[in-house]
């Protein structure tokens, strides 16, 4: 099974910012029902900010990329969001070090991390319709695929329907963590954002790694 | 949308060079990272209080900076939190070697943002402590949520301690002092229109002309429940009696009266329902001894209010009345 | 129609009562008829200062009531000059013997139940001086016409009167200082909403989405000219350039920089506004060194924005630094 | 010629409090194209205030009821209405005096003494947009009437004519006092609120004093 190079994260990342560029009224949206109405807008900005170091970025090893995607977040972002999702990447970097390809196994790890540091962070567990209704499915179908011998492009296409099913199982929720949650009963209804934006984080993946 | 700015983009930078601009006795204004700090930052031997949030709620906190309040706010982009490289800035800005202590309001975004801010600060040797407000009694208190949201009170937190750091309290002793403010508050707010986020670009929510929002955050997050519209006295009934059972607030009990503005309404209205809410209190033998009554922590232009009651003692109300001097509080010699 | 009320005709009622409560260290209030004083009226031996007008543009006026402001205030209707008997009375209430000067906006209804109001209390004698502010350069000066409204400039020249009479002024000077706040301050504003009278039920005029009125008054009536919709930065022009031109202000002068809300329009925007205006007086070489920003003179939950500038000498500087205690304005010992 | 009572009097001004109580919206709305949006609500709170002290105004002589409305409306309405209405009844009742009847020529010097009171108090000329547009042409028709001995029925609907005729020349014209002028040429076609709320004082003349 072929490698993961650094050149195919950045695309990924490239992607990534396309989606959320495409999809950022939406999430907006989505945030207004069920929170304030800013998760697309925080999203944009943070991925417009590291489409903005570019050049920096595209020729780093994978550990210095992610990093350089954790700063920019964290430092543009603010919100939920910038924190969770800059520390998923973090701790992907720490797992990617300064390896610049990745073989499919290494890459369910470096997943595994950045979620562990989105739990630790965000202390959510499934259920709490949050984001993490859609990563940690999505990651556990992509490593299960990958451990019993299926392709990269199968482990991510089952990944990116793990995230869907995931992201559609927040929507009866009642959200217990976030903004959502000062909703109580009233949130319930409406799918998560982040969760939202984590489906697209997949898609990107199955659009540009394989 | 209907808005005197030039780009939403641009807003919060342009509206903070303003308030630099018109207040520069008072405050300095940094940019990029962006942080409000008071004009003779750092003060040598005096806790630092730093403060932020998303912008969207003027005067709240930038308005809140100088002598007897915060020293430094951070503010984000409009309703988000601000990042933890602005804050981690502001907090080696104005370290003055006594500690910092951060007064966050409670939101996921908030809470994890300083949280990552303070790892950083401390990293560098700098002792600081956070200090979480969480007093909208909306929204149901639990150990499994994210738990109440900050509100009304962090203005009456900033303020007394600032006081309390001000007469050279030490970190430790700012921070319980902050806990006590905090344990002591409750609040309530209600909206009659929506506020527009500028990227947004249309109003949050849609409010039928003759409904109003019961319990709704500062964000324009929906609130607790959606009612026809009522009458100032039953409006400021629905607020007050949640917030007199939830501490519980009982006769005897000597308060401080906030009644907030969201934004789009005036001191007129705010001033009738302050009178009902300062009859209830008296009427349940609760002595309204200070009040404040104002927009002071807002929702952009949203129309509504909310009401915040502190149970005061002694050293609260001395901290309370100490001199201040801000750009959005000021009294005292 | 949402507001926060309980019915239109008891709003002005209902309001000074709040605002009596909330303030009882400062003022005291008075109904039927209605006016407020200052706590400690009538103050012997200083002239007293009695303003008044509408509703419906709080803080003014009785929020500038106290130490260092004004001594009374009269609080008509909403957008309803006072009575001649409210005047009357206050006047008697707050005359301390050295005389009492009327500080009148420029509107036909306050000009004349003023005139009315200090013709009785001269028949009582009690000496009486009354000022018309009319500084609103939206509106052409013309000795055919009511000529021009006064509005921002009232707010100036109650604190800078005020503390004039407190430092032991005569009535005569007071007045002739009151004259020369008016002859140096310009303002102009505009809507980008409309308010809602109370009584009225529905918005005094129609504005749409992408039009504002540039010109307004405080009192809903129609401004200048409607435009669509611009940028802050060009409103901000657009109403500083009549005022830059009108005095004239011109480099080397400085000034006080006072960028109001109508009501509606939160801090964040204002700010920016400030910052613009800021920009171009010192572009131009006049010197901003002092400010005042927020909603001190507004027009119900109007959406809006009024600059006003007042050239400044050492005598209006001090006088303006000069210690404040009012519900609205406060700083200084 | 029959002359007209204290009673009839008072019955004109309870029939022109129920006038401007229809009315007042319609005033209202007149004012808010070129005012304030407050006539109608002015004149209404100062007449039902007139109308509450039915029981001392019925019974007086004709200077006492007016010097009764005068300072009631003074009292009670605030703006440039109270302050020129009442001023108009004040000086009404000083040439009124004691009488419990009036001869239709005495009323024509009650008016007109009333008409004094207004234009040295708001200093308004024929031709700036105000009440005196209406007020003078209808007091002038009614003494030119009743000087060349027609009815008083008569005098009284010549004077209601004037006034519509007044009121209808308000319309195209630019304000030049009160709030309206501060519109300048944006004034110009719409009917000054003043003038129609005098109209209204003529016509309750005309429904009650014969
Ligand atoms: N404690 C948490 N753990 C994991 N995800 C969370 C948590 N709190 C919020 N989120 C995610 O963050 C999203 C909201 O992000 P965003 O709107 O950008 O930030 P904010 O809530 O600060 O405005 C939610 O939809 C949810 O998926
Ligand atoms: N100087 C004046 N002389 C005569 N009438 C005047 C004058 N100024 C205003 N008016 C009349 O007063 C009317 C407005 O009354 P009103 O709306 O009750 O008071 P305000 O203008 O104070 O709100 C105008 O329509 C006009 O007829
Ligand atoms: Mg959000
Ligand atoms: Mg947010
Ligand atoms: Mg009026
Ligand atoms: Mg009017």
């Amino acid at each position: 099974m072929s490698n993961i190079s650094a050149a195919q994260f950045f695309a990924w990342i490239e992607r990534y910012a396309a989606h959320i560029a495409e999809q950022k009224d939406y999430l907006t949206q989505l945030d207004a029902a069920i929170g304030d109405a800013d998760h697309g807008a925080n999203m944009h900005r943070g991925f417009q900010a590291v489409l903005a170091k570019k050049d920096d970025l595209q020729n780093s090893d994978i550990g210095a990329l992610f990093k350089g995607v954790a700063m920019t977040l964290i430092s543009t972002v603010g919100g939920a969001s910038g924190a969770l999702y800059g520390t998923f990447f973090l701790q992907a970097s720490t797992m990617a070090g300064t390896k610049t390809e990745l073989t499919p196994g290494d890459f369910a790890s470096v997943l595994e991390k950045g979620l562990a540091g989105i739990v630790l962070r965000g202390k959510a567990a499934i259920g709490d319709k949050t984001m993490v209704d859609a990563l940690q499915p999505a990651i556990k179908a992509y490593k299960r695929s990958i451990d019993s011998g299926e392709s990269l492009e199968q482990a991510l296409s089952k990944a990116v329907s793990a995230a869907e099913e995931g992201l559609k199982s927040t929507v009866p929720l009642v959200a217990r963590k976030g903004r959502a949650s000062y909703l109580g009963e009233r949130s319930a209804g409406h799918p998560d954002p982040g969760a939202t934006s984590t489906v697209l984080l997949f898609r990107s993946a199955a659009e540009s790694l394989t | 949308m209907k808005k005197l700015i030039n780009s939403p983009e641009n807003v919060v930078l342009e509206s903070i060079t303003g308030l630099g601009a018109a207040f520069s006795d008072l405050i300095k204004v940094h940019t990029n990272p962006n942080y409000i700090i008071r004009a003779d930052a750092p003060v040598k031997n005096k806790v630092a209080l730093v403060s932020g949030g998303g912008s969207g709620h003027e005067p709240m906190h930038g308005g809140f900076v100088g002598r007897g309040m915060l020293d430094a706010a951070c503010p984000g982009a409009v309703f988000t939190s601000p990042t933890p490289d602005q804050m981690f800035e502001a907090t080696k800005a104005v370290n003055g070697g006594k500690g910092v202590l951060h007064i966050v309001k409670n939101y996921t975004g908030d809470v994890m943002n300083f949280e990552m801010a303070a790892d950083l600060a401390r990293a560098e040797g700098i002792d600081v402590e956070a200090v979480v407000i969480d007093d909208d009694v909306a929204v149901k208190d639990s150990l499994y949520t994210a738990g109440r949201r900050g509100v009304g009170t962090t203005v009456l937190a900033e303020k007394i301690c600032g006081a309390a750091a001000e007469s050279g309290q030490a970190l430790k002793e700012v921070a319980a002092l902050c806990h006590k403010v905090n344990a002591n508050g409750r609040s309530m707010g209600m909206a009659l229109t929506s506020c527009t986020v500028p990227h947004v670009g249309k109003p949050t929510f849609e409010l039928p002309e003759d409904e109003m929002e019961i319990g709704i955050g500062i964000h324009g997050e929906p609130g607790r429940t959606r009612m026809k519209l009522k009458s100032a006295d039953e409006i400021t009934e629905i607020l007050l009696t949640p917030i007199i059972e939830d501490l519980p607030f009982k006769a005897g009990d000597e308060v401080l009266l906030f009644v907030n503005s969201m934004g789009g309404t005036p001191l007129l209205e705010l001033f009738v329902v302050y009178r009902k809410a300062h009859e209830i209190l008296t009427k349940s033998g609760v002595k309204v001894t200070r009040s404040l009554v104002g927009p002071y922590i807002t929702s952009l232009e949203m129309a509504g209010t909310s009401v915040t009651v502190l149970k005061l003692d002694d050293e609260l109300t001395k901290l309370w009345d100490a001199p201040v001097l801000t750009p959005g509080l000021r009294w005292g010699g």
